[in-house]
């Protein structure tokens, strides 16, 4: 037997689970603002996150998912991309939406059960939420495929879970990427859960980065929990897609600190040592040692931090909660943009029964 | 226990028909460790052991397609689909594959599996948990669907599904899941298939629903009466292939019907009905069918369901319109 | 050349629409340089290039997933589905996300593409080439569903479905591909979406179908004309939204209706136009609506097929029971 | 970065394509009585291809799915399966069926446009043809599964082409494999077309065998025109999954010696230049050039043989052609195991309507 292949997936970690940088960081942590902002969308995706879950135990929004632990793997990713990237999120990509523009009442009123909130701000062409699992792979492909179609130099991201890379949908979406050399980088945050199903379930694949040999493309895992890591390798993919280098894949390996959503009771299936262990690699703890080391970030700075960040999350449930009322007819407008006489015909019908309960 | 819920009857009929029969196995996304995200499956791994009650990897084709295989090599597949939402990946292995071996081979292979999935509104969910497309399978030839509408029928039905030497397509309204209780005897007595349940006999109309709107149409009956209107209600149960006697027979002495379900108007289940009325009941009418439906637009997210499912006060203008006709 | 065959209508509507529109994108499994396994897409590589008109790896969900991107992002991606009976990966990312794009994001994005497929009986392929599943489509809030069934017809509305702002799907008859020539002038006009069209003016009942069972009807109404029975023939052409007017308009003068198609019977669209009838037309009828379509079983390989869909014998009988009764 | 994982793809060949060996050649090839039974089903399978074209050309049985130039892929693999296994074909598979005792007529009936030839001999519990591409990989799983619950040492054989591939079905059945390592072998027969597609458009990936990387198991390419590699290797391989040792997957590098089926036209898009390299690569020439070398495998005996095998085959036509008419009640004979009311119904309709035309 000749050897026909071979293949390699490399790792890159910068700081460790204490914040001590494992070798020489990249140019751009070394740039205060820069880093300062990546740690402010990081907390106030975490303050963001928390204030979401409390609406939802009082009865405001509706089932929702945290974001807890993803704050690296998302403002890592979101930090390197341009406004005229197209983003394609899952259901938890609430810090990337943040950053890319997207207000967090728009976010809420989605959880909050009012489509309202998807005709959202930050890039208009960027994907609503998508909740079929790895569907939303094959979107960033097709929008990828317009960028290169139309000869713009953008690129498109796509979030999915270690769960999603189960789906038919998310290997024919590097399958596409690859063959037609699109320009979409797929990034898998590997949290270790699909619900309740661990991701040694899930394959017995030993990375999720090695899906990508499949397409051809590829692939690589980084240290989801460490922002330098994801920052620096999320780059120089998107910078590779944009230039017409191809698709790759980023397996970033973190942990969800919290429930599957807020319908979800995860004591059920993991044990509590396990997320006791898990604490201690998370990213916001890190990056705070960063700032910390490197630029003289202060507790007192830290406190004015929350209490910004607390008062500008408040704000936003605040407009959230005080939208207008939708109302039934809505339902109708946007179903088609030349609406058929019969669906008139029910609007008229729907008027005269309001939405009751939640409405 | 026996005065159970909807979701507990399912899980008691799992529970006898794998402890009577070894070649039952349940299988889908969260099933096991987890006990189903609607707890439908719990504890049936503790007792059956994770050989005949597994967690998947995410992929609906998968589960399906296993599903197939298994049938096919004598096995009796009972795989859940989280959500109804979430169906349409498998729909392919189910319409191409699951509904035909027996009819491609002529007999040499056949299907006995139940897909079951949770259905229709009403848990504030995320988008696509609200899904009502009994329609699309109802329109398989090869294929049953079964929608049971309260613990007892649940129940029985689901053990006839398993035995059943078809597949079955088995959809449990969510929204009924645990809205009231009923005495459920753990006797293993299945229920019929193919068969539309009359839950209350009435003499001015015929009302006919499935899944959770039995709910609705129920309390609207229950009203209508108190107005001097005598609703029969029909509990559909098996909305594919029709039960058309009892509907024909009902309308028959009725003549009047006013059919409801949560799902998108057009092309729905409803549809079947109407038709068949429309054919084989026309001497009978003395009124316009009416269909009280989900309006013909994707199902709302949370704060507008309400007004899209059918309310009960849709569902007595309707009747009160038909009758008045 | 304008005398053309359906299959070759389709291709001059592409070729037109590309022309003059740069963001329409043809692409598909053999579309490329084979130019179609039906030869609908001839010659477009050619003209409009490899980045316009390409060939795609064999994944029918991922070809639905490209156009969906694809679309929102402003393109108008008009991709083929070798046969309809390959259709159902793609089922998901058109009721997941094609039928839902625009109204999820409150008219943010939308999704204007359409997706080609041939769809029923008449080749003698083997198994799953002769699908009539246009129900499934049709119970799809947020999809047009459109059916040509002649030359002119199938380039008419095919430009209009293409220039259409949201989600078409465009069923093809094989069986009627080659069956006839018609002059199509190129002259980019389209037909209304939306729409049923009278093909023949009558008075004793109305003859409604699509398709390729568009045939068989017609010459049913001609056979039963020689026999004194004068129907009116609806060619229904976009089965949904359905065009309700003109059904009920049409059976208000002559009282009576027979539908005619391919697909498997119960849950058919037929039933849906049944349905229409039994309560917005029911003091029209004269006589029970009969819906003559393939029977409830999978469509047979090809040495039965004649003998599933609807033969001009049994439209004739049916016509003649209705019109009897 | 660090390099987490290593991968690598082997190829095997024994016979170059002047059936000389290249190496050793494993134990069986040395069994007269073996190599002449593969040499001779080899054979068959191009007769009896030969002559459903004939047939097809005539109009005598439907489009066709012709399997010149998969003989070796075909038989090496059945040869090596037992009654057991449980083997899902895709559409091109006539040699491994009739290997396993499927009667020609019967594979003839169903392109013939009747059910009745999937009732067929053989194991019963084989699958029957699979139309849409790569769903029969996840019946084979599902087969395994069901093999493995039972505790039962056999094991199920999927087969499928290059295009399959690109299919979402085909990676979900390999991932699922994997995770719950199922006693089933992928088989892949890249004939370097998926009809009009050459592999390259397929797929960005250099080899089909390295798809197995993406699922965790073990993937391999074989030269599928030498019966001795494709034999040899997947002994191994379902010797392997038949001892609880898991899956793996095939590649036999093969060429679609035919056009697609009997409705397709090749010449508007593959050159001829290439048919003809592929020719002189085929598997039967190397065969035979094998059994010519190794056990004195004379022209007479060919010759026998032919005559041998085309009255074999003849035999099975005049059968399938004097089988009794379907009739138009069948159809609803096994749409159920129990008939709902609504169906017997129609079958009286049904009744009245015998099939016209090719009934
Ligand atoms: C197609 C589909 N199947 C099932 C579900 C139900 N579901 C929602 S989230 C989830 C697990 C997803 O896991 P993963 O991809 O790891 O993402 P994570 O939630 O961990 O971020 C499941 C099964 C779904 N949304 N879509
Ligand atoms: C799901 C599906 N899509 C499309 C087709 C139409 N089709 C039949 S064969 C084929 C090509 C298959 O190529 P490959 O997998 O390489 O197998 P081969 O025919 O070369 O043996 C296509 C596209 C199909 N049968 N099923
Ligand atoms: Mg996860
Ligand atoms: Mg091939």
């Amino acid at each position: 037997m000749s050897v026909v292949a071979r293949f390699e997936i490399r790792y890159t970690q910068f700081l460790d689970p204490h914040g001590k940088a494992q070798k020489e960081l990249p140019e751009f942590a070394a740039n205060a603002d820069q880093m300062a902002r990546m740690y402010r969308f990081m907390r106030l995706t975490r303050v963001f996150d928390q204030r979401c879950i409390n609406l939802q135990r009082t009865g405001q929004v509706g089932t929702i998912a945290s974001s807890r632990g993803h704050e690296a793997a998302q403002i890592g990713v979101a930090a390197v991309m341009q406004p005229e990237d197209v983003m394609a999120p899952s259901y938890r990509e609430h810090g990337a939406a943040i950053w890319r523009g997207v207000r967090m009442s728009q976010l809420l009123a989605v959880w909050g059960g009012d489509e309202r909130g998807h005709n959202w701000d930050g890039p208009r062409h960027d994907f609503p939420y998508c909740v079929p699992i790895a569907t939303q792979c094959l979107h960033a492909a097709g929008a990828a495929l317009a960028l290169k179609m139309r000869g713009q130099a953008s690129c498109a991201v796509a979030f999915c879970g270690d769960g999603a890379t189960s789906e038919g949908a998310f290997y024919e979406a590097l399958n596409a990427a690859g063959a037609m050399q699109l320009p979409v980088v797929f990034l898998v945050t590997n949290n270790r859960y699909a619900i309740s199903m661990p991701v040694e379930g899930q394959t017995a694949a030993g990375t999720l980065a090695q899906k990508a040999i499949a397409a051809g493309i590829p692939g690589e895992q980084v240290d989801g929990n460490d922002v330098v890591a994801v920052r620096h390798r999320c780059e120089q993919a998107l910078r590779k897609a944009r230039s017409g280098g191809g698709p790759s894949l980023l397996e970033a390996l973190s942990y969800r600190l919290s429930d599957h959503t807020t319908a979800d009771d995860a004591t059920r299936y993991r044990p509590d040592a396990e997320v006791e262990a898990a604490r201690l690699r998370e990213p916001l703890r890190r990056a705070r040692r960063l700032m910390e080391e490197r630029f003289g970030w202060t507790e007192e700075q830290e406190q004015a931090l929350t209490e910004e960040l607390e008062a500008e999350v408040e704000a936003e449930v605040e407009a959230y909660l005080s939208a207008p009322k939708p109302q039934i007819e809505e339902i109708f407008e946007h179903q088609f943009g030349n609406m058929p006489p019969m669906l008139a015909a029910q609007r008229e019908i729907a008027r005269k029964y309001p939405a009751p309960g939640h409405g | 226990m026996s005065n159970l819920t909807l979701v507990e009857a399912v899980n008691q009929a799992l529970a006898w028909e794998m402890a009577h029969d070894d070649s039952v196995v349940v299988f889908g996304e969260d099933v096991g460790v987890n006990g189903g995200v609607f707890r439908a499956t719990d504890g049936l791994q503790e007792r059956f052991g994770a050989a005949r009650v597994f967690d998947t990897p995410l992929a609906e084709a998968m589960i399906a397609g296993l599903a197939v295989g298994m049938a096919s090599q004598g096995l009796k597949p009972v795989p859940e689909i989280q959500f109804m939402g979430f169906i349409y990946p498998a729909l392919d292995q189910i319409i191409s594959h699951a509904s035909r071996l027996r009819n491609r081979t002529r007999g040499r292979l056949t299907c006995p599996m139940v897909l079951r999935a949770p259905f229709g509104t009403g848990i504030r969910a995320p988008e696509h948990h609200s899904e009502s497309t009994e329609a699309l399978f109802a329109h398989m030839p090869g294929v049953r669907v079964v929608i049971p509408s309260s613990p007892v029928r649940a129940y029985g039905l689901l053990l006839s599904a398993i035995r059943d030497p078809d597949p079955v397509v088995f959809l449990e309204p969510k929204r009924v899941y645990r809205a009231f209780r009923q005495e459920v005897p753990d006797n293993g007595e299945g229920l019929p298939l193919d068969h539309a349940f009359v839950t209350r006999p009435g003499t001015d109309l015929t009302l006919i629903s499935w899944g959770a709107s039995a709910l609705e149409t129920w309390n609207a009956a229950g009203e209508l009466a108190g107005e001097g209107i005598d609703c029969e209600v029909i509990d559909l149960a098996t909305v594919s292939p029709l039960d058309k006697e009892t509907i024909l027979e009902s309308v028959s002495r009725t003549g009047r019907a006013v059919i409801v379900h949560e799902a998108a108007v057009s092309g729905g289940v409803g549809a079947e009905i109407a038709a068949v009325l429309a054919s084989e009941g026309l001497y009978s009418l003395e009124a316009p069918v009416m269909r009280v439906g989900g309006y013909d637009t994707v199902p709302p997210l949370a704060r507008l369901e309400y007004g899209y499912i059918p309310s009960v006060q849709r569902i007595k203008d309707a009747v009160r319109e038909v009758v008045e006709a």
